[in-house]
């Protein structure tokens, strides 16, 4: 039964009008953004044995814009961010990258590849590698095993290397192995490897978290003066840190979207208060 | 700033890190050749033919430790199934040895192996067909156990095996391999495998040059091999598979279809292998399954740990001091053996997790380290 | 006079200070190559203690050439390429004048081309496949026709048997000897149909469908009985299955050719009484020279439960076969010991006399044995005179016209007698 | 079977022969405790002649003599009959487990101070004993008991001569239990149908009566007069063989099944303590088989213990193993895994060294050999259900055992404060830590309780196959197949794996051989892993990742 449902579903997909057979269509197209928004989430469902992660959750992210996900603890933006990178598979939905890349049908890498990275909440860097290195693995370059086994970094891609250095403060640490960076400094270079990656599209989950002051400070810059020509998705707990860079905010609560809007609107709006602001303490300690 | 970079990161490629090593291993060998050549047999520097042999089956199995630390060091997968690939690269090795007896054999066929005869084979298998080539057998020797490793490579890593599985999956496919040549309709010899042997490329085995010459062509091979492994795991695909080691889901997330690095590094293991096996074979005169048997795959696994996972040189210097120590041992007090192994296996898991070498590294740092405090002081 | 003297002095000495090797200023060195460990040290650690207890002997009775016997034992460790090497060792390092050594057939032949290229001499003391005959090798333990054949015409004479399931372990040895026997059988006109061959894996632990084959196999109102090649450790649980599944020895009897006392000595042979086993040699044959070999081997291992069997006596011959060739050449030296070695006669422990033939073999008496619930053997067919071992089978088509003759002109391990040509190098 | 049948009468002999003994001694008459006199020079005879010569003797014996001759039989058969070199007499080798006894074969009185010396067997071989074995049956025709009378028949079934008939048709008017009466129909039956002298309907009549009977000799009887020339025999013999013949797969395929389900209750009880070792805690113990060495060890030192109470050395040695193997199992666990902690494939090179250490220990303790236990005899034999049709005891038992084990392991963990603590550190160690569970100590003992079951399976495996320093080999791979396969951390999956994979080798191993079979389990349960990593039913839910 499920099987036909499935095969009738691909097959009205591989036939639908609007769209050119993959085989036919030029290798990794560019992202196609001319309505302007550069991710479409739409009817995403997930469970967990009974448990709803995510529940029909319906989300637009326009080219370029600066949103901030909040939300209580299992509210399911990680999950979402999970979804969306290709780390774990939905129940039903669909989640296109521009309006010709559906993610649901491509891996990690391939993900990766289209330009979308993603900066996890516990800073994960490749410990036993120089922070050099770390930012080389990220440079955005052919991946495939024998282009990797052949490539010598050419000076632009040094001197980029450099320049994202410089921008996260590591300069001086290039040759340190990452393993020995303080937890801080991690989160920059994970940062960093974002950026030297040059994506489309940012996946930030609570970036600031473990950073002292000025460091949120200028994580909060960073973020804005990245926005414009890529867009940023960050989910955040600190409420200060979300106010100083959000404009539009997007409110989860269950797995699905329960308000949208400025910072101000979604804290005049009441169901919001009821169910987040009032967590907000325990959230922000989180 | 730019060109110490680019100097570092060209730097680490070359073969600054390699030329000792294969300038040691190269002067003893030949140091080793000459002197049985040349000095005679009672001379105090005289080598013998026997530890010639001795020391070509050890060479050998420092290739084979390469192999097991390429994957398992620096991937950080634990195959305990590599004796197959060694095996299989020594049964190509063996099937051209076989062949090459031509009418020699006691029943004096010139196109079947004496087993095969008393067994009452009528003609050779398609598959011992084009194996008295030279070139042909040592083709399949590399590309057979290739195969067997990107087959099971492409199955297992695609579908995200790993960890303890994968190691228990392989050891299963040694152990079905296992099984399987024991069998005589296999057409492997069965449990006797493939002994006998007369020469190898017109040159007779039970000679001393031709001894001499494999011994050499073996340590000339390991360093190859050392060299190009080198190379390969400092690029940047070496890189990646530390990387992989380390944290694969996040080498995934910046866009490196893992699978496919991982599936690629187990097939240049198995070769490796492959190579090694096909060495070892005119050396020790024989091949049967018990190259098969898992204990053997984790025994290499333990000359890996012993002498320093994740560095070339810890592998090598790690299969050749276990190895040396079975030799005495074996000689000395048998039974004690089993018991050092064992004791080998705890201690150097709980108390040696990088090896010798590693051991090594720690202790320089130390010193370094106190020497800067002195120099401060 | 002096000399003489001097030798028995020497002697003495030599006899009190065997155990330190280190004592010998020179000595006859023999090679012990039997694994100490691994699966065959079950079998083969026996056999390395008898050797000892013979040289410790031989030393007591004053040494050979008045020379003391030194052993020099080596563990291969049950691994075949450990076998080539550490003969390699013994010969071209530790100069022994001979080995005693090795259990398979494929240890020994993963020996053979050491001993051929150094020149070396072995005695081998396990019964095997034959099909094979080497200048530097005595075998000494009995070939397919000095086991295989009399008990399956035991069977047919004198148990009317007229169905044979020839059970073994899948590996040479067995696929020889059934090839051999069904060739025989056949020849003796035993249809095919009445014949089974079944293979197993070694270490064989479930036996359940193949002893209910059998079963079924000889229920069917003709007398029937196993041929069994099986080895070593898949015997245990073999013979536990056929007692469970009521396989009693009158119904179906069991003709074993690898289980002597030292297997039974694992099992309870209470529900096996009856089974039979075709050895050259049981410790039960009551003869003087077999109750002193017994006590000495029972006093050398300190354990009144040690037994003796077959692989031990073709130790034990082969051995004092080797003193005597020795004596006759006055040399150690392995080309005058070879020939002086053939022609060899040294009683048997059963009884009767051992001799060693041109082709390296021992003509040797046959006997066949019931099992008894005390884990002996009794005794029931002999034969009454010694058979010679045959290197090349006469019923196995590719060595039908082959012989071994290691005397002049013939001198060849392989010799076709229709092509009168030699071919092969062993 | 037949043995089986042997066995029965043999046992039940005995006792009559023990009842027999005592009125023997009670009674006064000289005729029940001396040799017939006629009987005297046969007798002497016996003490010289030797197998083949023995026969007619035998036979001379059995034409003049009674029950009065049986306990002379018996004991020749099984061995124990032996002659005093002096005066010829025979008697009876008696052996209880530390000293031997001779006694008079017909006066039931012991024989004083006999050494080995002044005594001589009366040997026999395979001839003689299927011999007698007849000649008893025969005798135990006019038993008393209808059960000793039935087994005399179908004993005799194979071996149906003249005399045997005559007697037989006699008895059979004569016979009131029925039981009785129609295996001797059956007999007979077996006689007529082949008589070619006899008209064919008497003889249709006879293949009738046989067409039900599941016993060999009837079948045999029944191919034999399908290839026979009479055309009404051969219609009919192959009808009734056509009836049997189904009957008899339908039981062949019982057969394999209980085959399968035997080889899947040892694969059970190798891997059910990995399960819990290697599946609830998630340490690789490469080490495993050798804690069913140890087991299997332990059955042995039991038995030497009680070397006259073999019968319940089994429940002895059950505890024991347990306690022996779990003490070593927590032993490893404090002293090396405790701190290999999360790195799983160290702990699988530490463990595996450890099972070397182990196996090598055992070589010098008990030598390389195997070492003999003894199967208690209520585990011997088979349930013979019908002729074509039995169950081998031990398997039987082993096989209800592993079950046993299975679910007291279940209800343990479900049921008891330790299964919970262990599921709940299982699961999430820190916050069970947090919740004041004892981490460390729970650890210990779950992998205590882990290998002390894989002791009690040693026990098991001590009563099918060798006891050897290298038993635990030959299971590990096996039993970390059976866990993956069922999906680790689930042991209602290790049980389903196990007998699935037993059943999946038996029935494969007739077409393929054994082997074959084996490999083609494996590489089977390769690729299945590729497809689900997690095996058959894997852990659901965020825990898993």
């Amino acid at each position: 039964m499920n099987a036909i449902q499935h095969t009738v579903e691909s097959l009205r997909h591989t036939f639908r009008p609007d769209q050119v057979w993959p085989f036919l269509a030029p290798e990794n197209a560019k992202v196609n953004v001319d309505k302007d928004i550069i991710l479409y989430v739409e009817g995403l469902n997930l469970s967990f044995d009974g448990f709803k992660a995510l529940n029909n959750l319906n989300l637009y992210i326009n080219d370029g814009e600066l949103r901030c996900l909040i939300g209580a603890n299992g509210a399911g933006k990680t999950t979402l961010m999970d979804v969306i990178t290709g780390k774990t598979q939905c129940d039903s939905g669909s989640v296109f990258f521009g309006q010709n890349q559906n993610l649901l049908n491509k891996d990690e890498a391939e993900i990766a590849q289209l330009g979308i990275g993603r900066k996890f909440q516990k800073p994960t860097v490749f410990e036993e590698q120089t922070v050099f290195d770390n930012l080389e693995l990220s440079l955005k370059t052919d991946k495939g095993v024998l282009a990797t086994l052949f490539s010598r970094l050419t000076p632009t891609q040094i001197d980029r290397i450099d320049d994202v250095l410089k921008i996260i403060g590591l300069a001086k640490h290039r040759f340190m192995l990452a393993g020995a960076l303080s937890h801080g400094q991690k989160q920059w270079l994970e940062i960093g490897m974002l950026l030297v990656s040059d994506p489309r599209l940012l996946l930030i989950d609570e970036p600031v978290a473990g950073m002292t002051p000025d460091e949120t400070e200028r994580t909060a810059e960073l973020l804005t003066s990245l926005a414009g020509d890529r867009t940023v998705i960050v989910v955040e707990h600190d409420m200060e840190f979300v106010r100083s860079i959000a404009r539009t905010v997007t409110v989860l609560h269950q797995g699905s979207v329960l308000a949208e809007g400025t910072m101000d609107q979604i804290q005049s709006n009441k169901d919001v208060i009821e169910v987040y602001l009032g967590e907000q303490e325990e959230g922000a300690t989180s | 700033m730019s060109v110490i970079t680019q100097y570092f990161s060209e730097g680490r490629t070359s073969g600054k890190h390699t030329m000792p090593f294969v300038i040691i291993l190269l002067a003893v060998t030949a140091m080793a050749c000459l002197s049985n050549l040349y000095l005679p047999a009672d001379s105090a520097l005289h080598v013998s033919t026997y530890s010639i042999t001795l020391l070509g089956k050890y060479l050998c199995y420092a290739m084979l430790a390469l192999a097991v630390d390429i994957i398992w060091g620096y991937c950080g997968i634990l195959s305990l199934g590599h004796g197959a690939f060694f095996a299989l690269g020594g049964y190509a090795m063996g099937m051209y040895l076989m062949r090459q007896i031509g009418d020699r054999g006691a029943y004096g066929n010139p196109d079947l192996p004496d087993f095969m005869v008393f067994l009452g084979w009528k003609e050779l298998p398609w598959f011992w067909h084009g194996m008295d080539q030279f070139w042909f057998a040592m083709i399949m020797a590399v590309l057979i156990p290739g195969l067997l490793a990107f087959v099971f490579g492409w199955l297992a890593f695609r579908s995200r095996v790993t960890g303890v599985y994968l190691s228990i999956m392989t050891q299963a496919l040694t152990y079905a391999l296992l099984l399987a040549f024991f069998r005589n309709e296999m057409g492997f010899g069965g449990n006797n495998g493939l002994t006998d042997f007369k020469d190898i490329v017109g040159f007779s085995l039970q000679s001393d040059t031709t001894r001499v010459s494999l011994f050499a062509i073996t340590a000339l091979m390991l360093a190859v091999v050392f060299v190009i492994s080198h190379n390969i795991l400092s690029s940047r695909f070496g890189k990646v598979i530390l990387a992989v080691r380390d944290s694969e889901s996040r080498a995934r997330f910046i866009g490196y279809r893992t699978d496919r690095y991982k599936i690629w590094l187990f097939v240049f293991s198995a070769v490796i292998a492959g190579i090694a096996g096909a060495l070892y074979v005119p050396q020790v005169g024989i091949i049967n399954p018990g190259e098969f048997s898992p204990i053997n795959s984790i025994e290499m696994v333990i000359w890996v740990a012993v002498g320093g996972r994740g560095t070339l040189i810890g592998a090598v210097i790690g299969a050749l001091l276990v190895n040396y120590a079975k030799t005495r041992f074996t000689a000395i007090l048998p039974e004690a053996w089993l018991f050092a192994l064992g004791g080998l296996f705890v201690l150097v898991t709980l108390y040696l997790p990088k090896g010798i070498v590693g051991l090594y590294t720690q202790l320089l740092e130390k010193r370094r380290t106190q020497s800067v405090k002195e120099s401060e002081a | 006079m002096k000399i003489k003297t001097l030798v028995s002095a020497i002697a003495l000495t030599g006899a009190t200070l065997v155990a330190v090797p280190s004592w010998a200023a020179d000595t006859i060195k023999v090679g012990v190559l039997h694994s100490l460990s691994g699966t065959m040290a079950i079998s083969e650690s026996a056999l390395k203690d008898t050797v000892l207890m013979l040289i410790k002997e031989q030393n007591a009775k004053g040494g050979l050439l008045g020379k003391q016997i030194e052993p020099v034992v080596v563990d291969p460790a049950s691994n075949w390429p450990l076998f080539a090497e550490k003969a390699r060792e013994l010969i071209s390092k530790d100069k022994v004048d001979v080995i005693f050594g090795s259990w398979t057939s494929v240890s020994r032949k993963s020996v053979l081309p050491v001993l051929q290229e150094l020149n070396g001499l072995m005695f081998y003391p396990v019964q095997f496949e034959g099909e094979e005959s080497s200048k530097n090798i005595f075998y000494t333990g009995a070939a397919p026709n000095q086991q295989a054949i009399p008990a399956v015409n035991y069977l047919m004479n004198d148990l009317g048997v007229k169905r044979f399931v020839l059970a073994g372990t899948d590996y040479v040895y067995p696929r020889t000897t059934n090839k051999i026997l069904e060739a025989y059988l056949q020849s003796k006109g035993v249809p095919a149909k009445d014949i089974m061959v079944n293979y197993t894996p070694f270490g064989q632990s479930d036996w359940q469908s193949i002893v209910s084959q059998i079963k079924k196999f000889g229920s069917q109102g003709i007398k029937t009985a196993v041929v069994s090649t099986i080895n070593g450790d898949a015997n245990v649980p073999f013979y536990k299955e056929l007692a469970n599944q009521g396989i009693s020895s009158e119904d179906i009897p069991v003709v074993a050719f690898s289980v002597g006392e030292q297997e039974l000595s694992g099992l309870d042979t209470k529900p096996l009484v009856g089974h039979l086993a075709a050895w050259n040699y049981f410790e039960s044959v009551d003869t003087p020279e077999n109750e002193k070999f017994i006590k000495a081997w029972k006093t050398f291992k300190k354990d009144p439960k040690a037994v003796t069997n077959d692989p031990m006596e073709a130790t034990y011959i082969g051995f004092n076969m080797w003193v005597d060739a020795v004596k006759k050449a006055g040399t150690t030296d392995v080309d005058a010991v070879e020939k002086a070695m053939i022609g060899q006669k040294f009683p048997n422990l059963t009884g009767g006399m051992a001799v060693m033939n041109k082709n390296h073999y021992l003509s040797k008496p046959v006997l066949i044995g019931e099992i008894q619930d005390d884990g002996q053997f009794e005794t029931v067919w002999e034969t009454d005179s010694t058979v010679p071992g045959d290197s090349w089978s006469d019923y196995l088509p590719s060595s039908k016209n082959v012989i071994a003759d290691w005397t002049s002109p013939i001198n060849c391990g392989h010799y076709n007698t229709v092509t009168k040509k030699c071919s092969g190098e062993n | 079977m037949r043995h089986f049948i042997a066995l029965c009468c043999c046992l039940f002999g005995l006792l009559s022969s023990q009842a027999y003994s005592a009125e023997s001694s009670t009674s006064t008459s000289p005729s029940a405790n001396q040799p017939p006199a006629e009987l005297a020079p046969l007798m002497l005879e016996l003490t010289k002649a030797k197998y083949s010569k023995l026969l007619p003797v035998l036979k001379k014996i059995e034409a003049n003599s009674d029950e009065s001759m049986l306990p002379l039989f018996r004991t020749m058969m099984n061995g124990n009959l032996y002659f005093i070199k002096t005066n010829k007499q025979l008697v009876q080798l008696i052996e209880d487990a530390n000293q031997k006894t001779y006694q008079g074969i017909f006066s039931q009185q012991l024989v004083a101070d006999l050494s080995k010396r002044d005594v001589s067997k009366i040997k026999v071989n395979n001839h003689l004993r299927s011999y007698l074995r007849n000649a008893i049956a025969r005798i135990q025709l006019t038993s008393s008991s209808a059960e000793v009378r039935k087994n005399a028949v179908r004993e005799l079934l194979s071996s149906l001569d003249e005399e045997t008939v005559t007697t037989l048709e006699r008895l059979y008017s004569s016979e009131t239990n029925q039981t009785v009466k129609t295996e001797m129909g059956l007999a007979l039956a077996i006689n007529t149908a082949r008589q070619a002298s006899l008209p064919n309907s008497t003889r249709i009549a006879a293949i009738e009566r046989l067409s039900g009977s599941l016993e060999n000799t009837a079948r045999n009887v029944l191919t034999q007069l399908t290839n026979q020339d009479n055309p009404a025999i051969k219609a009919a013999a192959e009808h009734a063989l056509k009836k049997i013949t189904q009957r008899v797969e339908r039981f062949g395929f019982l057969n394999q099944l209980f085959f399968g389900l035997s080889l899947g209750s040892v694969l059970l009880l190798a891997s059910i303590g990995l399960a819990i070792t290697f599946g609830v805690m998630g340490v690789i113990n490469m080490a495993h088989g050798e804690m069913i060495m140890l087991g299997a060890y332990t059955t042995y030192v039991v038995q030497l213990m009680m070397p006259n109470y073999i019968d319940y050395s089994i429940w002895v040695a059950i505890p024991a193993a347990f306690l022996v193997s779990g003490i070593v199992g927590v032993l490893i666990e404090r002293l090396v895994i405790r701190h290999l902690h999360g790195r799983p494939l160290e702990t699988l090179l530490a463990t595996f060294g450890i099972s070397l250490i182990l196996q090598q220990l055992v070589r010098t303790i008990f030598s390389p050999l195997n070492r003999q236990v003894s199967t208690p005899s209520w585990m011997s034999g088979s349930w013979e259900i019908n002729p074509v049709f039995s169950l081998t005891l031990n398997r039987l038992y082993i096989l209800a055992f592993s079950l046993l084990v299975f679910f007291a392991l279940v209800m343990v963990l479900k049921k008891t404060s330790l299964g919970l603590n262990v599921r709940a550190v299982s699961q999430n160690r820190n916050m069970a830590k947090a919740m004041g569970v004892k981490t460390n100590w729970i650890d210990a003992m779950t992998f205590g309780l882990g290998s002390g079951i894989a002791g009690i399976a040693g026990v098991a495996l001590s009563q099918l196959t060798n006891v050897g320093p290298n038993l635990g080999q030959d299971y590990i791979i096996n039993s970390f197949m059976v866990v993956v396969f069922g999906g680790v951390g689930n042991l209602l999956g290790t049980l389903v794996a196990a007998f699935s994979l037993g059943i999946a080798t038996k029935f494969l191993e007739p077409m393929t051989g054994a082997v074959l079979s084996t490999i083609l389990v494996l590489v089977f349960i390769i690729l299945f892993i590729q497809k689900r990593p997690k095996g058959l039913f894997p852990q659901k839910g965020r825990a898993a990742e």
